[in-house]
């Protein structure tokens, strides 16, 4: 650590804030995550010109400009698939993909998911606010049933996407989800996402003042948030409320919340593993916003290491470079049934 | 000795089914034929199945070779001789036949079941349909087995053997030596000696079957026609495509990363590119063809050179990718190889119909430049050169190829690797007061800065940019400014490219125009109409946007403009808009080649009405 | 009372924040003209960002009026009067004001801090940076504040009651009545009976303002227009298209299904189809482009006509549907608003970039016939007729908008629901020997078969089609055979639909073409240029696909063929290709309408140059 | 049922059949299914002038032109997007989604999910053979890690979704599946698919005899099978092995296999349940592919209903037609603000 770590930090922070004027609305809570984001990046150890940032469309897809490193603002839903060409063209580089709920779950949902499942060591970055902000308000795969917007004048009639049992679904190796105005949170979340080797998956409950304002308040109003939230570490056991008085414990293989009045209360608790293999843990942990009588979890749901799409394919390469030898050029023109006139 | 005659040149169609080996046949007797030292040219015609049951006609297989002491650049329109293994082969393959034709028939597959699924009501063989045609009824399976008998198969194997006693046959025919094809079984076979031998001597009696029977009286010769010194190889649109790509990757030092997504006929440049890894090339079988041109996109973006195969459908949902690399300026190369449309289509059959499409198939005013390839063979020149314009002009670059190119095959003189152009590419390097759209006095290309170089940070998107420094701008002016300068760039092409040659007078009466897959057919004809004293030229397109400069003048010195397209017109809709001159179509949308003599009757009743 | 003015037209350009409520200012000020009689045309010109922080350039919003005693036909090149409710809309709006136009500014919102969000170094009320103009400075905040000083409001509740006041204003000028504004706020906020109060005072009391003072010396007076009698109301052309289509479904008899995805500036149409569910209007909100198609097609198999909107981007992503919806000839309209490309470009800037994607963005031979919308109004014919020959020729249909038609609007005389023109259907009947590809004799058109009709049972796919069975076919003839009546169905829509009139003599000089939102510039111009004598017509497209059979005469009538567009020239490739004519293109891509003014001085030079 | 159901089922069976040629390879694993779907539909009760066959393409989307009723070949992919019309055009239809797993896992993966989640009354019926058949042998989202095609020569390197991991994850309301050797286990699946009230998702295991021949060796060679197959059974414990001597218990949040070899042994064995809403149960089944100690349940996994879309949908429609009236086009021109010129 630096001498002065404040000082240090500033510093760095301005690093990475790029020279455009960010033209998000008053209040968006983007701006809280771009203010995270600054603060992040200069703490994990990769050189500026070593992050690339890749966005679909979408108010959170403006992200890329506001930063100064390589920026890639491509096309609605599309930059998993970017990111995958700019991963495997260079592995060295950090990869963040920023995209919302629309652009990752709607137009882009196969992308994401394909890529869950090769798990290309990149960062994905969804900023959830249950709406379309860009095209100024209408409903998206998030938005809950009897939502009014735009185009649900009476209501939505779609069953929402738990974006976190899907991709759980595809085998995403880390997932984790946190909150714009819970701004240490979001840091901590980053930063495990950037240690992460394979594919990260952060959810973050980003509030659209314009089109959606408090479509988290559950979870974000100071007065009532300590009873609807649940702080996931690892090691520890699944205990929330103000005064750490309530818990979730497994009765059968159903989550049951339960009021710690006691000692022998507490016996049963689930105790939170990132590294759980057991799929069926991971699964519930996502399910509980399904259920109104859990709380929302936030955090690292899971961490689990496989082999990264990047490394295997960079190693097939040499392994079969290695076999057959490097490359000529002369050689593979003669391939094959040749003959000769002179 | 039977006599022996010389003859100029031969079409020969093998047919069978889709088990028959006619592939492996046709290939053969190719090689030998180039070994030969004829110039030839070859068209496989698989079943749109992938296996349909045995002795069905949608499950015929058929090859077709045209070999000659002359120049040849189509298999042929019609066969002088059929091999028909089956009555299903037969009966497909008459059409191909011309009058007075060969048929050379396994006569042992002639069973009523057969011929029923053949949809013939009597055998062809007794009821006199085949008259007209110089008929060979041979009881190939008969003949094999028996040539087999010392061998250590069963019955059905040995049968199928039956192709290489065919290919005996035409062998001796053609006054063609064994040896290639014995040392190719041996090769091949290496590991299962009992196949090795019984397929050398099913080829062997073949031969010697023609040889000693009466039923063959006459053998023939083509003589050696005049080829350019070289080290040849049969190669198929195809895989030319794939060598293609990989040499200018390796010529300009940089990574090929090719996304695809499978489609016929596009697969197979993805099956032959992920062979290649010892070259450092990158393959991705992405989930669709949209994700396939994104991380091709997103690869350009990072430093390899971006490439993506597909066909019409799938570039349908490449389209607004395209649109996106005309507005971040990087170099990718998009390969069309065209099918029947539109829709699903005819997915097995050629087509020239996507040219408007690569043309203006993208919102907005968002040129491409397109290239076509005229020849199996080309595929490689054109590949190399999609390429090198791709980095050259910092642009996407459209490649046209077709089913007909891509299956066809022919021999390509294989090129002196250090001969090659160069692919130059302009990086912004470290330390430059880099402005991501500061563009370059003559090409107009801006420079690549490569993630991972410090100091050029920057950010692409698809909202329109700032002129030199590349800022998102929603400025009037700047927009059509913006607008002019991606059109001319892709108009500047045409400086640095090079000119196609006139083939022919550079005046005359009729100038027939052509691009992609028609080059063979026309330039066979335009060839014959001069023999015959005709004022005929011939100008074939590479490049069909931009135009070559000289265009305007060729279709000026010329009477009649005909241009001859596998669809309603598209190169001809073109040519009218940009030179007003009333330029003349011929259009068959059969999802085949357009024929040597249908186009010839064309230009000839032409120039009698001029 | 001070002297009132008679004069023939006017234009105003209303510019505030975002949160100023110009486009509530805009819309009441174009009511009430309309009710006062004059013809009208109005543009909004909203920010590119949702809600751009207050005080920024970029966040400014306004509104454009051009009213007259004559017809008018767009909403005013330049502004005679400018309202500026901060220092940013002043900055903004200048380059739409005339030379010597009137300023009204709200000299209350010139704090420093504006100031310099405006990028005003000084503040130019003072240093003489507006002369040239009519400058009318109004502490409106304040003097609105004041109004209300009764009002049972907040300061910053009273002062957001100041657009009012400038209507009020505004009002004066123009000699109008307020009641039409009163009783709209009365009905707007009869829930909150304070607003009723607080936003009338401040209408009156800018009103009265303006009476009082002696800063504003005359008063103008525009007299009535002739206009058509009828009920009329103001629509843009987003909402025009939504009523069009409900319209034709109600016509037919048959639903409509609405499978959109949400994209500027298409959204709209979905958000307004929403709304009439009670019409029996299907509408889903897709995953993708891709998919919201799909369902269209889908929809229309089973019976419904299915219909879809995007814009380019959206377009790309869906032309694979289209090509197959030529292939199974179902019923479809794909609605394409046009915004500024290529990619994503300028997404709320407008642009006439997409005909030829539209005309060619498919694979294969793949014909769609192509409508444009001339004026917002027009977007409810141009719709209908859509439906209507969607239905009529079993075909998709593509109809073009833009940004500028519709997000523009103007009165719409609303038509007589009892004499809008039948839309017939072709349905085969259960008990019919059904053969889904036996076409009409005269349209070429398939019948349509509906799922759950018994007897009708049959399969279509997007391979090639068996002529009259739809049977699949990989037939050479019959491929060539069912493309050609693919593109002659298209062609012989010119049969059916309306031919356009020519605007002027049919012969002379200069003869402009146009198509789309150009409409209202060109008529502008030429019948400007006709009063002054100028021998110029006016022929505008309504069918880009396929072109009237009047055309090629008209074009022959004159010494030269103008056509403006908003491209590079996308029409003028279309015309020169068909009629061989050297026709001349007046092109500004710059996300903008093409100018009266620029466009009238390019006509001018061209006589000249005669 | 009929006097003499076999003659009744024959006729019916035929009465389905198109006068098309069938043109599989022969030997595919298609052709059964083909003959399930014959002799089914004529059960479901349905007549067939209201069944709609969709698929996309592929060799197992040639199927509707061998159906005698409805039906619609339509593009790559996007079979559930058009059925989404189809059945909200007209929901009386009963309408079967043909799709292979290029079709409906790679290049369609997002549409199937969105119709999963919105749970639209329709049957999808995966054909999965783990390989693009049409396309002539190239490798699919469910080959497995490893596996050389055309166009991995050197080894597939991407992790294989979980067909049914992934549709749980999305909200699929009926999941099952069965395997085209099994003929009457497919036709009793086919079955329940149809009876279902919402979105029916059926993978069928189908062998490729051209591309990849035996990929479902383990569940189909009589020798072997019965070791490898576990059949679910509503009510019924998970027991399986040729001697039922094998049963799945719960230990922990994780499977386990277990032999039995007594009654005690028995204690503690997971009991199938359609129904149960435990989120979890159903996952973990969905997982046990993955797992090579584990046998691969086939039959019903799940079958819960709830409200389908396009009933939601046309109660809406309704709904609103009840609340404002039916629509008038008069009304709806002179809507906003109008005024007269006469
Ligand atoms: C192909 C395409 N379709 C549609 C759009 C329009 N569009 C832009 S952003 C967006 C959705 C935005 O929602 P989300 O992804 O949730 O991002 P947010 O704005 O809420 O941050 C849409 C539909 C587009 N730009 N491109
Ligand atoms: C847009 C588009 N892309 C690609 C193709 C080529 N294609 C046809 S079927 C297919 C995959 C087939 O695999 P699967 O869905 O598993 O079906 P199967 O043939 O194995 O039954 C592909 C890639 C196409 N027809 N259209
Ligand atoms: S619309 Fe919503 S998401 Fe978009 S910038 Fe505004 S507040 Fe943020
Ligand atoms: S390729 Fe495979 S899936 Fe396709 S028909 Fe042949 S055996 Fe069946
Ligand atoms: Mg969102
Ligand atoms: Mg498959």
């Amino acid at each position: 650590m630096a001498d002065n770590p404040a000082v240090d930090q500033k510093s760095a922070k301005a690093n990475f804030a790029s020279d455009q004027d960010v033209r998000w609305c008053p209040g968006c809570g983007d701006y809280a995550i771009l203010a995270q984001m600054k603060k992040v990046l200069p703490e994990i150890g990769v050189p500026r010109e070593k992050v690339v940032f890749i966005s679909g469309i979408g108010c959170a897809s403006r992200f890329p400009y506001y930063i100064n490193s390589y920026g890639f603002h491509t096309i609605h839903g599309r930059a998993p698939a970017v990111a995958t060409g700019v991963k495997l063209a260079n592995p060295e580089l950090s990869v963040w993909i920023i995209t919302g709920d629309g652009d990752s779950l709607s137009i882009g949902g196969n992308h994401l998911l394909h890529l869950c499942r090769r798990n290309l060591n990149v960062n994905i970055i969804l900023f959830n606010n249950q709406i379309y902000g860009l095209t100024k308000g209408q409903y998206s795969p998030t938005s809950p049933v009897g939502k009014r917007t735009k185009t649900t004048p009476y209501g939505s009639l779609d069953t929402p996407f738990n974006p976190m049992s899907l991709v759980l679904g595809a085998g995403a190796s880390f997932v984790a989800r946190t909150i714009d105005r819970d701004t240490k949170h979001m840091a901590a979340t980053f930063k495990r996402a950037a240690a992460h080797k394979g594919c990260s998956f952060v959810e973050v409950y980003q509030n659209c003042i314009i089109f959606n304002d408090g479509a988290f308040q559950s979870v974000t109003d100071p007065k009532i948030k300590q009873e609807n939230l649940l702080y996931l570490e690892d090691g520890r056991e699944l205990v929330y409320g103000a005064d750490n008085d309530k818990g979730i414990r497994l009765e059968g293989l159903k989550l049951e919340a339960a009021a710690l009045n006691g000692p022998e209360s507490r016996n049963g608790l689930l105790k939170h593993q990132e590294t759980m293999p057991d799929e069926a843990y991971t699964y519930l942990l996502s399910k509980m916003t399904e259920r109104p009588d859990l709380p929302t979890p936030i955090g690292v749901f899971r961490a689990l290491e496989r082999p990264t799409y990047d490394e295997v394919f960079m190693q097939q390469i040499d392994d079969v470079t290695q076999k057959k030898g490097k490359g000529n050029l002369k050689e593979l023109f003669i391939t094959g049934n040749t003959w000769k006139v002179d | 000795m039977k006599p022996i005659q010389d003859i100029e040149s031969v079409t020969i169609r093998f047919a069978g089914d889709s088990g028959d080996g006619m592939q492996v046949t046709g290939n053969q007797f190719t090689i030998t034929t180039a070994i030969a030292r004829n110039d030839l040219s070859t068209l496989p015609d698989f079943p749109a199945e992938i296996r349909a049951p045995a002795g069905t006609l949608y499950g015929v297989s058929g090859f077709q070779i045209q070999f000659s002491s002359e120049q040849v650049h189509t298999p042929g329109d019609a066969a002088d001789v059929l091999v028909a293994m089956n009555p299903a082969a037969l009966q497909a393959g008459l059409k191909y036949l011309k009058n007075n034709g060969i048929i050379i028939i396994n006569t042992d597959a002639f069973s009523d079941r057969n011929l029923k699924m053949a949809n013939f009501q009597e055998n062809p063989l007794e009821n006199g349909r085949l008259k007209g045609y110089q008929v060979f009824p041979v009881e190939m399976s008969r003949l094999t087995k028996e040539a087999l008998e010392t061998v250590d198969l069963s019955h059905k194997e040995k049968e199928r053997c039956k192709n290489f006693f065919a290919l005996g046959m035409i062998y001796w025919m053609y006054t063609r030596s064994l040896d290639p094809t014995v040392q190719w079984i041996e090769k091949k076979f290496a590991s299962k000696p009992v196949w090795i031998e019984a397929n050398t001597l099913a080829l062997k009696a073949g031969r010697n079957y023609a040889e000693a029977t009466e039923i063959f009286t006459t053998a023939y010769r083509v003589v050696k026609a005049k080829i350019e010194p070289g080290i040849y190889r049969q190669i198929t649109g195809n895989e030319a495509i794939a060598i293609g790509l990989i040499a200018a990757g390796e010529k300009a030092g940089v990574n090929i990363f090719y996304g695809s997504y499978p489609i016929t006929p596009a697969s197979e440049v993805l099956q032959y590119m992920a062979l290649y890894k010892n070259f450092g090339v990158k393959t991705l079988q992405a989930e669709d063809e949209i994700a396939a041109i994104g991380a091709a996109v997103g690869a350009s973006f990072a430093g390899n050179i971006g490439v993506t195969a597909t066909s019409g459908p799938g570039v349908a949902l490449k389209s607004e990718f395209m649109g996106f690399a005309v507005m971040v300026e990087l170099p990718l190369v998009i390969i069309n190889i065209q099918r029947g449309g539109p829709s699903t289509g005819m997915p097995t059959k050629t087509e020239q119909a996507d040219l408007l499409q690569s043309l203006y198939g993208r919102s907005g005013e968002a040129p491409i430049p397109v290239i076509a390839a005229s020849s199996p063979a080309d595929c490689f020149h054109t590949a190399y050169e999609a390429v090198k314009v791709a980095t050259q002009f910092m642009t996407p670059v459209m490649m046209l190829s077709d089913v007909y190119l891509a299956n066809g095959a022919e021999p390509w003189k294989i090129p002196d690797v250090d001969k090659l152009s160069p692919v130059d590419i302009h990086y912004a390097r470290a330390g430059d007061a880099y402005a991501p759209y500061r563009r370059n006095d003559k090409t107009l290309a801006r420079k690549w800065a490569l993630p991972g170089t410090p100091g050029l940070e920057h950010r692409l998107g698809g909202l329109e940019k700032e002129d030199v420094t590349g800022n998102v701008s929603y400025d009037p002016d700047n927009h059509d400014k913006m607008t002019r300068y991606r059109a001319e760039k892709v108009a500047r092409i045409a400086d640095f490219v090079e000119e196609p040659q006139i083939y022919g007078e550079p005046q005359g009466d009729v100038l027939v125009i052509s691009w992609g897959s028609t080059y063979g057919t026309v330039l066979t004809v335009v060839e014959r109409l001069i023999k015959a004293g005709k004022k005929v030229s011939f100008y074939h397109l590479r490049w069909l946007n931009p135009l070559p400069h000289g265009l305007e003048t060729h279709l000026q010195n010329f009477k009649k403009v005909l241009v001859p397209e596998i669809n309603l017109g598209q190169l001809r809709q073109i040519l009218r808009s940009r030179y007003l001159i009333d330029v003349t179509g011929f259009n068959k949308v059969r999802g085949l080649p357009i024929s040597v003599q249908e186009l010839q009757a064309e230009i000839e009743k032409m120039i009698e009405e001029l």
